[in-house]
């Protein structure tokens, strides 16, 4: 049994350097890395590139992160809902590359499986095409789109074992599992560890092959954009 | 009458054939599903990575970890799945969804759509809008004829930059039922209760094409 | 709810025309669609393109199809195992094209999830690599290979709801998933067909939209090409 | 003496560190796993879907949905997970897996594979073997140091259609262990009990360099 388990979120993060590349799974403010993210506040690290599909709020998640200056640079496909981000673009403070949604799911899950470069047909006729090769496939225009890769990938699972396999609960599955892939050092934080042997080995969504590091989370605040009930 | 968002809805439910896979955009798409008939079965998907959307929970059913690519708490029908957004992506990219129902800003009359930027405001980014304009092959949009400045919103070309090329297969609007012609223009298909052909023409900036009568939309 | 559940394997490959392709599931004899290709014997369709890892042995699996000569040519990794599949071969009764394993999943997952085309590592200084695009990315060769897509997908399941939701046992899951993307039609045999909304949605492999028709399997010999024991 | 085919796995054994992933080629490589010592935790990675290989079951416990590459009837430690082969050769391409243990026909001095194919004689095709050379940073080839007809298989250039290039790291046989030198050449590293270096070098017909006291294997 290789033991991955870690005391806690800020002895996961201990090692990550300024200038980091960082994947940040999550969805809106589902199934974000909150241990790992206010870790990185206390530690204070800065110049930080960070691969989210989003920017958190002002007040939650990444948005913390850019409130105190750590993040340089954001590749996300949205990053609406966040004054902050606003403000630092414009001033030039931050630099940030859209990606559309589903290419940047691709990159990841093909910096993860070891696939340089692939064609996608997000993109074409647009201004996210510009200086990228074009190819056309049974009629259809595609572009070719680069892997791409963390030193670190900061995840966020429902139950986890110590040998590193994760299941995800509901959508807060989303980015998470090729971001495990995709990241040299994959931390991973769990609302329930257990020990291996515990969970279905048919219903892990993520080997533990791929997370290097492994926590208990606390305090899970799951804050809601959209709290829409039935009326 | 022009028609109102519920009236648009409306509208787009009509178009949906039981049996099939359903991509609901932010917005009118988004009302869709409260008019779809109880005989017409179809799953929704939604982006961030599940098939057969349910209703909004209760206040004692909502659960953070659920939730829809308008980040809204939802709930799960029988027979739902989850994955991740990679393999929602694959779906979406692959063919898989049946038809997507989207909002735009303008529709040009080839089929181009822009509905992600506008030049001088905030970028907020384009989501997993140019994967879905770029992947489906049945694209309905959903929105006003005309600007709030007035201006119309189907144009021979797009100003605002584009999210895809000739990808919309109809438009429904206020206004109006239309059709996006293979060879390029409108075709007028329906009016919006009491709109006169010659209204929506006086709305409509790109090419439009009017072949005999045109029947009022029945809602 | 979208029912898509059809009587047996005879109705749910009725339609398969001579000539078509098809993507059969399996690794070796395990998790093969063993109902669909007792089936495709009594309706004796020719012609056939079969894509798959393995082709059978001799008296199980596509050995069968092979020696009813319903195949014309086999693209697989491996094709040992199979006297008969020798015998056309060499006397050139059928074509076989060998891809890499781990391409062929690749290639076949692209096929499903709409990329046209993707580089990869395997096969380069090979004989695999004849006639393909070479590139080098970050010190590395990789050629650019061709998404897999099938008339008709065959794969076979553990469980199944009547909505075409799949969950795989073991390994038995191997090429099946990706195949099921990968079919225009795709055709799933179960061993428990089950009414919506008995499986867990978190633990589902194959979500249900990437299936058309799903039946009740029956009969299963599961045969085993080697059993090892412990001693 | 040397060593017969447990002995040469008895030996690579001795290659595997703690913590590490490892994928177990066909035959002698598959071995290996009966050799590992119980202070050194590894997990085997089986590439039609499996991490955390167990023993072979009992009569009882046999599952035909349990297998490894090898079709053999396998059983899974705590700790194991199930994929599909796509995701199963995302891990061995992404180069997630520490180390490949793989038989070989021949290895060339610059450490290029052929263990495929024989022309002239049936093809039963290269499975995942061109998929994990092409991937893996560290690989051990396990194999006989000359063929059955006494002919070297550590050659200058291989002569058998090539699986892989520039890619074996080690090479441990019968008679030797063996490193790849990055410049090219079989640095000769450890020699079988009782076979001299000599021995070693006429069973060699690539560059064998042979520096100071090559000391014995200790099995």
């Amino acid at each position: 049994m290789i033991d991955k388990v870690v005391e806690n979120a800020d002895k996961a993060v201990r090692d990550i350097p300024e200038n980091a590349t960082l994947m940040l799974g999550g969805f809106g403010l589902c199934g974000i890395p909150e241990n790992c993210i206010q870790a990185l506040l206390r530690k204070g690290v800065t110049g930080l590139t960070c691969i989210s599909n989003n920017a958190g709020v002002d007040d939650f998640g990444i948005g913390l992160m850019l409130k105190s200056r750590q993040v340089k640079k954001m590749i996300s496909s949205y990053v609406g809902e966040n004054e902050e981000f606003e403000r630092q673009l414009l001033s030039g403070e931050l630099e940030v590359d859209l990606v559309p949604q589903g290419t940047l799911a691709e990159r990841i899950r093909a910096g993860g499986a070891g696939i340089p470069a692939f064609y996608t047909p997000a993109g074409f006729g647009t201004e996210v095409a510009h200086g990228k090769e074009v190819r056309e496939y049974f009629g259809k225009m595609y572009l070719l789109e680069n892997w791409l890769k963390a030193d670190f990938s900061l995840v966020k699972a429902w139950k986890g074992d110590t040998t590193g396999n994760l299941i995800y609960k509901g959508t807060a599955r989303n980015f998470n599992p090729m971001m495990a892939a995709a990241g040299k050092i994959t931390i991973a934080e769990v609302e329930e560890l257990v020990p291996a042997g515990e969970l279905d080995p048919n219903a892990i969504h993520t080997p533990g092959i791929y997370v290097q590091r492994i926590f208990q989370g606390k305090n899970y605040e799951k804050r809601i954009e959209q709290r829409t009930v039935k009326k | 009458m022009a028609l109102d968002k519920i009236g648009i809805a409306k509208r787009i439910a009509q178009e949906i054939k039981t049996g099939t896979y359903i991509n609901l955009g932010i917005g009118i798409p988004t009302l869709v599903a409260n008019y779809i008939p109880e005989n017409i079965h179809v799953v929704l998907q939604s982006e961030n990575g599940l098939l057969g959307i349910g209703e909004f929970p209760t206040e004692e059913d909502v659960d953070a970890d659920l939730i829809n690519a308008g980040k809204q708490t939802v709930t799960m029908r029988a027979g739902s799945s989850l994955f991740h957004s990679a393999e929602s992506f694959g779906m979406i990219r692959g063919g898989h969804v049946d038809l997507t129902i989207l909002g735009a800003m303008e529709v040009s009359e080839n089929g181009d759509i822009a509905n992600w930027k506008i030049p001088g405001k905030m970028v907020k980014g384009m989501g997993g809008a140019m994967d879905l304009v770029a992947s489906a092959d049945n694209i309905i949009v959903a929105m006003q004829h005309k600007s709030r400045d007035g201006e119309s919103k189907l144009l021979k070309r797009c100003t605002l930059p584009i999210t895809g090329l000739k990808c919309v297969n109809k438009i429904i609007t206020d206004l109006a039922v239309l059709d996006v012609l293979p060879e390029g223009g409108f075709r007028l298909v329906e009016r919006a209760p009491g709109v006169t052909a010659e209204e929506i023409k006086n709305s409509t900036a790109g090419k439009l094409v009017i072949e005999g009568d045109i029947p009022e939309m029945k809602i």
